[in-house]
């Protein structure tokens, strides 16, 4: 169908945006009382709600590591969440996201700490757009750091896609339908530099040469979003301490 | 651990018997109450509640499915709850538990008996096809009283719900037909005295609960008495008249919606 | 539909019964061979058999409470219960019934002297009619007596309904389903006497006054009820004490 | 308690070895056998049985649906079984065990090898509308050989049921076409002993089991060994026969349904 | 339907199969690395996998029995093994071959040997035809020699079948489907000769007489199957003595 | 029994070290791969694969159904794998798992994204009816990589499948329209090193892969990181350089298909 739908005219994407241009993202941490750490974070029309729940003990007992914390990972739609009503309850799509996105934060969460514990990562989407993990990701990375879990620094995560031939920051939803590649990815940061890719995926049809381009545009598209989840981490503890 | 949560519930306790409560409630009043509608643009209606510090959200969405045999003409009203690991530390993954199985009833009879949506408005062609109503509630931070915060988000989102008839090829969209205001109200029931809106800290020292449900009209709708506890009749007469003189001034809040 | 079907004519109900009268109903105790204790119980069309296991170590353990006994109940229909053939399994109805029903036996049981135990009541409804929450509520405080479990008092159930603008007693499933309200109810009995409510709910359309003459009406009729449930109590150990 | 387990095991034992049974039963003898047709009115057929104190009820419901492709002229038997927890100690909660899927599929074999229903007689519409008979099987008392319980409690219910017809507007109702009597006779076979209808009791010290199933014309319609033992191929044949003749007097009991 | 098939002309089956003529089989044992033993069975068109594991620690732990190994045996069809897809999992057919099959075999291992053990016996109908439960037996007899589980025989199995009047061996699909009786078997064989009788399920129409007659009939049949067990066994513990 | 695991790891580390596998193999060498297409007749494609000890079979049922709303004019695939317990001691019977349902979705990307099969040939009447293809992936024995096996065996099944028509009545048979050869190549990442088609043994020291799928003009058509490790960004250049050499030795065995 992408024959039929020009998702870019006049060098401009579907929503105006530059190719490198991130959609608008709006981040909050600490906003619930239960959890131990959480963030609500919105990525153009992703709604997110994050929350953090350890170290604390494994249930069932049986799962507990006896040297080092597990981490759990659950990315759940809410029913409403999305144009068709979703059914309540894990399908396959999300046992993936929510494979590849524990492994991400798994290998920069300090678990040798806390052995025999559990940290307990649940993100909800309330609303679903294009890049719902990549937003769930950033959203869980900033409750991590509101819970105080140690960690050897930060993940921040955005997907590049091809669309109509051009590798493009950030995609919406007709550009991930209707595009030639969708590209997940997640970097470890540390004091302020990109070190490592965390979470990768792709699906879709590029050269080498593109899959460098994106990985390029990702870099920079997750430098700027590192700056908003540092932001949203300062603006709580600075609003704590002034209380 | 267990030392300072007894030492919390004596004091939880004490003031309650000094006719105080620890957040410095009187026994019948609510905490504050926000209502955010239309927050999720995907769905049909939309709303956040926060009672305090308890947060829910309930998304409508609407499909065009086939009537039950016995009612033709008339839509469908499915309400489903989910009590998510996010919101609390003793909440699980997994199927609905009576808990939430509990909490989607009580919150649908309120909408359902008292008639809060003209369901007859909602036929496309009767036998055939009329709309179904999804009401989700997805709870977000459980500091007590989810039921009463998800009672109010739902009737909320109901006002906020628009009908998606052109999406399905069936007419123009509309507002969803909503003619009542059902309230929840829930007291919990501790050494005779009555306490409206129960937080979490205050819900340790008691499961005696009863959640009255009334209309426009202060007629009751829905009496649902949940907890393992015994209740003095005259006790019951003194709730009900606490809970519909407390769903009068929510239903204030509701008419802004 | 209330309109077309008229459920009172010349102040009789659809049955014939006045407005505060009984249906039929016979009461078993000690049918069951297995079960600790038992009961088979009529109530218009319902026909109920409950069983009662224990006090009895908790299986699975985990469920265990160091301090007190752990009451379990389960209201189960027959597939064959029902006009139209009900899928085995728990629904969410019957969880429902399940939870309220508990909480209403576990107010009165002494679970406080069999710590680490399970006290488990299974309802099985072979027959349902309106009412048989109520009814199995009243076949369960039966089948615990015979069980020997230590209660401090008896359990009595009986739903009250509105019909045509009437406050009725014990209603059929044709006032169930066409008429403005159903409010089912068990009562705490001791030594005769009623004390206090121990299973409430209600849907429909009331006014507080109609709901003060549901309650009273629905004493009056538990008392019948729980003589009916002394007698087949009796007549039990009666028959016992002769073998 | 084991100790009185034990103790209990090798005195019935003993009795066997003795050539008695703990109840006074002679080998080849059933328990007092009790059937009640007619006993959920809102069923299309049902009846309640019992053997000794074991207690079954089974209830037949019937539906229209779509026949299997294979066999568009004929009606569709499905046979369920819920043991209960209610009915023994060791039944638990849940869906469907081997052991109750065991005893619906040999309940099941009975009455469709037998033929004892005349599907042909409950085709509708040729490939589009027959007869789906449901009978589902309700354990009350486990005291031992539900399987044969079950089984004379199905066909008496079969031949106490009525063809819903009218309520389904395809004409009036019929009695459901009955034309075969197949009954099951379980044997527990301990010390080269075979012992019929084995009451709980029995069964404490030995789980071999056959059950032979014969029809009107004493022609076997279905086996199942169950349990893991061997079986003496000498052994097998004096079960038949046994099997065969007790089957004979309990269909006596069935023309009086 | 049995009226409009002949399955028997001029006294040969529908495949050329003599009445007391078994269909081909093949046999190779220890073809998986993972499994403690396996075989690969194929037996007319069933394609069979079978593999043992154990005797292992029980998981999970509360199912271990204190004085001897639990037997499990799992009867699993691939969804591509028959004409119309299987969905994926057991269904109740399944569960009941799966009993009575892990009966017949607990019956000769030496479970009380491996107190706290399980001796896991998987078997995988890759292609299924009439008597697939007689082929996994078959199959998973040779995966448990293969293994080195202590057995006091061996169990061989095969299905007779009555069509259009006779007594015939080893039936195919068609004479499985519309003949007038199916009757798997499978006995403990020791030492060469026929013991007992291990597994044995019947449904259809037959007299006592016919019984007889396909008791006779099976016997001859497996003792011919376990004479190619043997093989199977001896063909790979030669091989791998030459090695 | 841990003290000879925690050696052997040590073994296989310090081998690795000095540039060497246990089994002898390059670092960039795959086992040896074994295609047999057609072993199970009554499937419409099959395949078994053996990677070195690793087997895998797939199947290939097709039906016919209702296309998706947004794709009309399409056929429809949908791809399944179970890990059952026969083909490793770590894998339990149930529903399918996490790694079981990554395996299944890398696999059916690979085939969907390369658009091997030409989905627009398999529609049969539009908005109505479609070809359903189920690729059923059937683990037989796990010693590594069963992912790239499981790849090899399914486009390898696909190039083995025809369309049967004829039974289903909609025209004759045709081979499956494949038009591309995706090839997935595992690679175990350690210590800077990359190790294509690790082993079940090698598995044990390191939880760092990455799956990268080519088609036949060198496209990558899918990629997953799997695992928790931080991935070099130069490192993640080679391993795809190395991955589009090893699927185009691997794509050469698939033209012999």
């Amino acid at each position: 169908m992408s024959e039929d739908i020009k998702l870019i005219v006049n060098g401009k994407r579907i929503d105006g945006r530059a190719f490198d241009e991130l959609r608008n993202i709006r981040i909050e941490a600490g906003v619930l009382k239960n959890a131990d750490g959480s963030c609500y974070l919105e990525m153009g029309r992703n709604k997110i709600m994050a929350a953090v729940y350890g170290p604390r003990k494994v249930q069932p007992r049986h799962l507990a590591d006896p040297v080092k914390a597990i981490v759990r990972y659950r990315y759940n739609m809410a029913p409403f969440s999305v144009e068709e009503r979703k059914r309540p309850g894990p399908d396959r799509r999300s046992v993936e996201i929510s494979k590849v996105s524990r492994e991400a934060l798994e290998s920069i969460i300090m678990t040798e700490l806390f052995p025999r514990s559990s940290i307990d990562i649940f993100v909800e989407v309330l609303q679903a757009d294009a890049g719902s993990r990549t937003a769930c990701l950033n959203a869980a990375s900033v409750a991590l750091v509101d819970a105080g879990i140690p960690m050897r620094g930060i993940i921040t995560s955005v997907a590049v896609a091809k669309v109509d031939g051009h590798i493009v920051l950030d995609p919406v939803k007709e550009e991930d339908n209707f595009g030639e590649a969708d590209i997940p990815f997640a970097f470890f940061i540390r004091n302020g530099k990109i070190e490592s890719i965390a979470l990768l995926q792709m699906d879709g049809k590029l050269t080498k040469n593109e899959l460098i381009e994106a990985v390029k545009l990702a870099k920079k598209g997750v430098m700027e979003i590192y700056k908003l989840q540092r932001e949203a981490i300062m603006k709580k503890y600075i609003v704590e301490d002034v209380e | 651990m267990n030392i300072i949560t007894d030492v919390r519930k004596d004091y939880i306790l004490s003031k309650i018997r000094d006719g105080e409560r620890v957040d410095g409630r009187a026994f019948d009043e609510f905490r504050k109450i926000e209502i955010e509608t239309g927050v999720i643009e995907k769905a049909e209606g939309s709303a956040l509640v926060k009672l305090g510090n308890t947060q829910v959200i309930v998304g409508v969405k609407m499909q065009v499915g086939e009537p039950f045999p016995d009612s033709p003409d008339k839509g469908i009203i499915i309400t489903n709850a989910e009590l998510v690991p996010l919101a609390s530390p003793i909440f699980e993954p997994g199927p609905p538990d009576e808990n939430s199985i509990e909490l989607a009833r009580v919150v649908d009879r309120g909408i359902r008996e008292s008639e809060a949506i003209d369901l007859s408005k909602l036929c496309i062609e009767e036998g055939k096809k009329v709309w179904i109503i999804f009401i989700d509630i997805h709870a977000l931070d459980d500091d007590g009283n989810l039921l009463d915060a998800s009672a109010i988000a739902a009737i909320s989102a109901l006002l906020n719900t628009r009908v998606p008839a052109e999406r399905f090829g069936v007419g123009e969209d509309f507002p969803l037909p909503v003619r009542n205001l059902p309230v929840a109200v829930t007291s919990m029931i501790i050494e005779d005295k009555i306490l409206v809106d129960p937080s979490k800290d205050e819900k340790s020292v008691s499961n005696s609960f009863i959640t009255i449900t009334t209309d426009v009209d202060d007629n009751i709708v829905s009496i649902q008495k949940s907890g393992s506890y015994l209740l003095k009749e005259e006790k019951f007469y003194e709730v009900l008249d606490i809970s519909i003189e407390k769903a009068r001034e929510i239903r204030e809040l509701l008419k802004e919606v």
